[in-house]
């Protein structure tokens, strides 16, 4: 590769050819501050309009200021990062951008997460010069997220991610000049186009543009309400993200405190998602042995490749976009609504509560999530298995304001028999996780033999689209894994047109799995997060005891107590369900 | 047309239409034309310059004059338009503006017929390259 | 500086048949040279050939930046690529410029020509041009003309027995004048917004559908048959020193002769004005000249004689842009000419990047402000700051060039701009806030014409007896004086006392 | 934006497009079935590709006069493309409208030629004649005003337009004439293709 030489703030830089002036000028420590770009290394995901014009540098023998984050280098460049001509170009542009955003930062869901604010305040803007007319749009609340986009500063990053990273196609710009702005088709609420309520446009947003419905009030109010009892589950990915918020080095799991705080906050009982993780497994994994042993036993019509179902992003993306396949996947719903379903019957019976007397409460890394537990086929009788779903931000805010010193809360256990969780169940928030933890119950399963060693390598790693082949017993199973929704509608588009060869595959809706979730917190285009976040999640599967599901205890106990066997009738009924077709979406039409 | 297959072709055909062309401009000619062409870019039009092409085929061939009008595009007066190039044969081409009915009328009674020149003549004021 | 000027000024390359041929005949463009170079390109000149005489043309870009023609061409034949595109940009935009529409209905096959010349030149078999939807008789012309060319097999397979094979095709505008820029057209043709993106790359090497593309605008197309034919020195002995050749100018405005002329490189506004375009409407006092379009500058009577190419526009704060040049006289007010060009420039920025979407805005905000009556000179100070911020750091050339409207009037008439800021004054009396009218009570008769006709009753006063008019009402429709018979009411320019 | 119902009498019925291969989005929507085929026939004139999508759309606005919500639905269906980026692109370009235009559509030329020659008091006239502003249409569909930046025909200064057909030097007082030949059912004035 061609090594380029050039000076940035008289520092002699070597790089490769085709290295942006920003790359080049951060490997010498030199950070040009951006707005717009965001790169998540080794994702392949990148943004860069080169709209914002923040990062704009002085180059030698250039008429206007060049834009570092898509001016290639060249040889004997000479590049000055912070002269006043740059300086005031600089302030100026984010006092333009100011000047067109409201300045409610006070009350803002954003505030101290504000890429835009934190610019403000590093390039020390203490007046805006610049008094006119602001951009107004109507806001949209959806079940997930909120769009408030007098506050988008049109970066783009939500576009590239809905469009280009998960091909949903919800959001597009729209309108030109001052008005332009990006939204669903015919500027429609979110709720009425494609959006699979991934969340990974609030997490790229660096404004409050995008952000979350916030639960915390109405989970308050339950706590409050002394007729209720309140249980939490908490899924595997928020242990490893949540420390995060209070300081903690990325990837510290903080399962213990986590479980002390909520306790501390009032929750009855505080279980485990992965609990219900396990019991997925259980079930999907039977699934998948029965159509195996079908489709080996010659019968055509076996349903093969299946899917996994516990992302309701990826479910919400099929039901839209593949109404043709909704018979492959699993039909075992994810472990949020297990959790929900054997909670409201199960453990309410257990504890003598009724149904309409229990609030289930959720803490997930996911915005989908808040989509699901309102979904109608999770009711009965009106009353949803899951009442609230709080990301892994809203726990943290929650937590502060309950007044608790988290760094200092005593590790704790979580409350039982909801709350005894095996390795397999843990690292359903990653990549991979969940098609492995259903490969060591099944393979069992199938084989009758113990694994010899528990962790499927061939089946981790952060590739869009991997597979791997397993030899259960000389039976050679194929294994597909894709995360990140393009990934997603690629593999399926193989298995549309018949030219795939999977028994089974596992998606994913955010790219990197749950870890890397809509309801996590913000990453700010920093993928080192992400991979710490990963090895956390695996290191506490390799802390347990208990690896595989079906040799959780309490699972046993419960199929033998209360569901009886694994897909049976009980099960049916409690913990498996139905896709619709959502292609069939009438354009309706809004008149303010 | 058929299709044109060579550079050498193509020269013969320019050739041959070009002769046709200063055939109708001979004076000499028994079949020899009056040439007329109307400005008819955007500008010619919306000022009515079909409407002035129409009349003048109309009204050469009842008054039996041999002619031919055709279309073209801008000459450059906008101010003028519309704007309408004469050719008597063997005669330098003269450009009339502001061309309305009676302008037209006029046009043909005094110059076409007596070769009067009448006012509304724009001078020529540019060169080509040819 | 050398200049060569025919003796009456205008000397037309670009335009040679304008005017001349019946455009949706081909035989009549065949009896005037057309294809006669694109044969002999083919059957006598390597690619690298016809470069080379473009390159010693001198011939540069006539759709605004003037980029050396045969060195862009050059560029995209050494791209290595499958596929290449030759496309032609149509999408006139500057508002007082229509050359392009001129030529596209005067003389389609010279544009044809031209761009098979170009095909061959840097290997590529496609065609495109980009025309504005808002030109449907250029658009029929160019159909005709495609077919009728297809037809005679000076488009096609085989074009001229060489094998060279060329195909032309239409892709339409659709409103948005940011496509003139290649990035933005390439986008467009693409069926997507037409946003700019970054260059480089550049269309020679990453263009539409990402093929190494060439993109030339129609004039300058016009111009490539007669340079193949009289060869690169008769066309570099015209024009200055860095600029060859002619250049169309679309003249418009106050002037007595508004149309389409062609004069070489070098020619002086004041021939121009004067001669060529017969002086200022109604005698009146010339007062500047925009050329450039949104993206260029007023010269004024100090520029009179400067000789116009493209580095003397550049100096003196404009741009040759494509060729529009708009005269002004005493009554059109600066400002308001300065705010007219940002109004059109907030209407057409594609709001990708922050400071022409929203520093244009800001900077049309100061102006409304400023012709209000409302401004003070701070606001002169952050003009300047903010049009110069924009230029330095906006993503493509409409945003870069946005703010010259503001810069030249800032510059060339200082003055106003202070009037209106400190004496509340317009002296063209354009800004409505800005004067009153007022009734001369000599002359009034009290015949309640204009108190009649007010839309605001604005106007008081007993019959027979003199009227007032309330300037705290009046909206300065301008009725009052077109009804009063008695020319009692006048347009008084002093700053209306405020209440 | 509100995008507009096509007129009552259209909606003869629901009925779904149909789905030619397996990746057909379905999509119901009000419109009757003959211009859903004739939406079809356009994009496919055009081999449904996405490039042309701008082509598709002039070509479906010249023959439905205008582009509402369900229109963009169908051609983002036959292109394959979403139903956002039609969206985005109809929006971005000014030549695109999603609210039906009056039968004689009257453009103001705004160019600077124009401009200096007393284009906004023809504007003003205008909206004053018909009492509408700029992007509507008269009560009775007839009228509808737009602004155009330059049409190119600065030497007629100042333009406007009705349909295709130019009228240049307006003057003020023309506009009340001009507005005339339209007024009444006069066929001979319809909008001249040039």
């Amino acid at each position: 590769m061609e090594m380029i030489e050039l000076s940035i703030d008289n520092k002699l830089v070597s790089v490769q050819k085709g290295t942006t002036i920003l790359k080049a000028a951060r490997k010498v420590g030199i950070d040009i501050p951006t707005l717009c770009h965001m790169e998540l290394h080794n994702m392949s995901i990148e943004n860069k309009p080169g709209s914002c014009r923040v990062c704009v540098v002085e180059v030698d023998g250039r008429r206007n200021l060049a834009p570092a984050c898509v001016t290639e280098v060249a040889p004997g460049m000479v590049v000055n990062t912070h002269t006043a001509r740059v300086l005031n170009a600089r302030k100026t542009i984010v006092e333009l951008l100011i000047s067109d955003h409201p300045y409610d930062c006070l009350v803002c869901a954003k505030s101290g997460n504000c890429e835009l604010q934190s610019i403000a305040h590093k390039f020390g803007i203490r007046r805006i010069h610049f008094k006119g007319e602001k951009s107004t749009y109507r806001k949209d609340t959806s079940p997930s997220i909120i769009r408030d986009v007098d506050k988008c500063i049109m970066c783009r990053r939500c576009e590239m991610i809905c469009n280009e990273v998960q091909t949903v196609g919800a959001l597009s710009a729209v309108n030109r000049g001052f008005i332009s702005v990006v939204a669903p088709a015919f500027e429609m609420d979110l709720e009425h186009s494609p959006c699979t309520y991934c969340g990974q446009c609030v997490s790229v947003c660096p404004t409050g543009a995008l952000t979350e419905v916030d639960s915390t009030h109405k989970v308050l109010l339950s706590l409050m309400d002394k007729s209720k009892t309140v249980i939490v589950q908490t899924a595997p990915s928020v242990r490893a993200a949540l420390g995060e918020e209070f300081g903690l080095p990325p990837g510290t799991l903080v399962t213990g405190k986590m479980v002390a705080a909520l306790r501390r906050m009032g929750f009855d009982y505080v279980f485990d998602t992965d609990f219900a993780a396990d019991l997925t497994i259980m079930e999907e994994g039977t699934e998948l042995l029965g159509r195996l042993r079908a489709h080996l036993a010659g019968e055509s019509n076996a349903k093969l490749p299946i899917l996994t179902s516990c992302c309701p992003g990826w479910v919400n993306f099929l039901e839209y976009n593949f109404p043709d396949l909704l018979h492959i996947p699993s039909t075992a719903k994810s472990p949020q609504q297990m959790f929900g379903a054997i909670a409201k019957t199960y453990f309410a019976d257990q504890i003598g509560v009724k149904r309409q007397d229990l609030v289930v409460v959720s803490m997930m890394p996911c915005l989908a999530k808040k989509y699901e537990c309102q979904r109608d086929e999770f009711k009965v009788n009106g009353n949803p298995d899951v009442d609230f779903s709080m990301t892994t931000r809203e726990l943290a805010d929650f937590i502060k304001q309950s007044n608790i010193d988290f760094l200092n809360l005593p590790d704790e256990e979580f409350d039982n028999p909801l709350g005894e969780s095996t390795g397999a169940g843990v690292i359903f928030g990653n990549t991979g996780g969940v098609i492995e933890a259903a490969c060591r119950t099944a393979y069992e399963l199938y084989t009758g033999k113990k694994l010899e060693t528990i962790e499927f390598e061939n089946l981790r790693g952060t590739e869009g689209i991997r597979s791997a082949k397993l030899d259960f017993d000389g039976l050679t199973l194929n294994i597909g894994i894709a995360h990140g929704l393009s990934n997603a509608r690629r593999l399926l588009g193989d298995v549309r047109a018949g030219k795939s060869n999977y028994h089974a595959i596992e998606i994913m809706a955010c790219t990197g799995g749950c870890i890397a979730g809509g309801g996590q917190p913000y990453h700010h285009g920093n993928s080192e997060i992400l991979r710490k976040r990963r090895d956390a999640i695996y290191s506490e599967d390799k802390g347990k005891i208990i690896r595989k599901s079906h040799e959780n205890p309490y699972i046993l106990k419960l199929y033998k107590d209360f569901l009886g066997q694994a897909c049976g009738h009980k099960s049916h009924e409690l913990l498996h369900t139905v896709y619709h077709d959502k292609s069939n979406n009438e354009v309706t039409i809004h008149h303010d | 047309m058929t299709r044109i297959k060579s550079l050498d072709e193509l020269k013969n055909k320019r050739d041959e239409l070009k002769s046709a062309l200063s055939l109708l401009d001979d004076p000499d000619n028994p079949d020899r034309k009056v040439q007329i062409k109307v400005a008819m870019a955007t500008c010619g039009i919306a000022s009515g310059a079909r409407s002035i092409k129409d009349f003048l085929t109309a009204e050469l061939s009842k008054r039996n004059i041999p002619s031919v009008v055709t279309q073209t595009g801008c000459m450059g007066y906008c101010y003028a338009e519309p704007t309408i190039e004469v050719k008597l044969p063997g005669r330098e081409a003269v450009i009339f503006g502001y061309v309305d009915r009676i302008k037209a009328d006029e046009i043909i009674e005094k110059y076409i017929k007596k070769g009067e020149l009448t006012e509304g003549v724009i001078p020529r004021n540019y060169s080509t390259i040819d | 500086m050398e200049k060569q000027i025919t003796q009456q000024g205008q000397l037309r390359i670009a335009l040679r048949n304008c005017g001349m041929l019946d455009p949706e005949n081909i035989a009549e463009s065949i009896a005037r040279d057309a294809y006669q170079a694109l044969g002999k390109v083919l059957k006598e000149l390597s690619p690298q050939e016809c470069i080379n005489i473009l390159k010693q043309s001198g011939l540069r870009g006539r759709g605004g930046a003037g980029f050396p023609t045969g060195l862009k061409w050059e560029i995209a034949s050494k791209s290595q690529s499958d596929q290449k595109y030759v496309v032609c940009n149509a999408d006139e935009g500057d508002p007082g410029a229509f050359m392009d529409r001129s030529i596209l209905e005067g003389d389609p096959h010279s544009v044809l020509e031209a761009m098979a010349i170009c095909g061959y030149c840097i290997g590529a078999d496609k065609g495109l041009i980009y025309i504005r939807a808002e030109y449907p008789l250029a658009i029929k012309r160019l159909r005709i003309a495609i077919d009728q060319a297809m037809e005679d097999g000076l488009l096609g397979k085989n074009i001229l027995g060489s094998g060279f094979n060329f195909e032309i095709k239409l892709r339409y505008g659709a409103g948005a004048f940011v496509c003139g820029e290649e990035t933005a057209l390439i986008h467009s043709m693409e069926g997507k917004r037409g946003e700019p993106t970054n260059k480089p790359p550049f269309p020679a090497t990453s263009g539409f559908m990402k093929k190494p593309t060439n993109v030339n605008n129609v004039e300058t197309f016009a111009n490539i048959a007669p340079i193949i034919l009289k060869g690169p020195d008769w066309f570099s002995s015209i024009g200055t020193k860095n600029s060859k050749g002619t250049k169309v100018f679309a003249l418009a405005g106050k002037i007595n002769n508004v149309g389409l002329i062609e004069v070489p490189m070098g020619t002086s506004l004041r021939e121009i004005i004067y001669e060529i375009g017969g002086g200022i409407k109604e005698d009146k006092k010339f007062k500047a000249v925009q050329t450039g379009g949104p993206s260029g500058g007023c010269l004024t009577e100090k520029h009179l004689d400067t000789p116009i190419d493209y580095e003397n526009l550049i100096e003196a704060g404009s741009m040759m842009g494509s060729g529009g040049m708009i005269v002004m006289d005493e009554n059109d007010c600066m400002v308001s000419v300065a705010k007219f060009y940002l109004d059109f420039i907030v209407g057409e920025s594609c709001g990708k990047c922050t400071p022409c979407r929203v520093g244009n805005k800001r900077l049309y905000e100061i102006l409304e402000k400023i012709t209000q009556g409302k401004g003070v000179m701070k606001d002169l100070e952050k003009l300047k700051n903010l049009s110069y911020i924009i230029k330095d750091t906006a993503l493509c050339g409409l945003g870069q060039t946005s703010p010259n409207p503001v810069l030249s009037t800032l510059e060339n008439f200082y003055d106003e701009y202070y009037e209106h800021v400190v004496e509340k004054k317009c002296r063209a009396g354009h800004c409505k806030n800005l004067f009153h009218y007022v009734i001369n009570e000599e002359l009034c008769v009290g015949c309640a014409a204009c108190k009649r006709c007010c839309p605001v009753h604005a106007i008081t006063g007993d019959k027979r007896m003199p009227h007032y008019i309330d300037s705290n009402i009046c909206i300065r429709c301008g009725e009052c004086i077109e009804k009063c018979s008695f020319d009692a009411i006048s347009i008084q320019l002093e700053p209306k006392i405020l209440v | 934006m509100v995008p507009k119902l096509m007129c009552d009498d259209d909606m003869v019925d629901i009925y779904s497009v149909p789905s030619g291969d397996k990746d057909s989005l379905k999509v119901t929507i009000k419109l009757s079935k003959e211009k859903i085929e004739t939406i079809n026939r356009i994009c496919a004139s055009f081999e449904n590709n996405p490039e042309e999508l701008i082509n598709v759309l002039h070509e479906t606005q010249n023959t439905l006069g205008y582009l509402p919500a369900e229109v963009q639905e169908i051609i983002a269906h036959n292109l394959k493309i979403s139903s956002a980026h039609v969206y985005g692109v109809v929006t971005f370009y000014s030549y695109f409208t999603m609210v039906p235009k009056g039968d004689y559509p009257i453009s103001v030329c705004m160019g600077t030629a124009c401009y200096v020659r007393g284009a906004e008091k023809i504007l003003e006239e205008l909206k004053k004649e018909l009492k509408i502003g700029i992007g509507e249409t008269t009560p009775d569909q007839r009228f509808s005003i737009s602004c155009l930046r330059c049409v190119g025909a600065c030497g007629l200064a100042p333009v406007l337009m009705v349909g295709e057909k130019v009228y240049g030097s307006v003057s003020p007082d023309d506009v009340k004439k001009i507005l005339n030949e339209y007024r009444e059912d006069n066929e001979d004035c319809k909008c001249q293709q040039l």
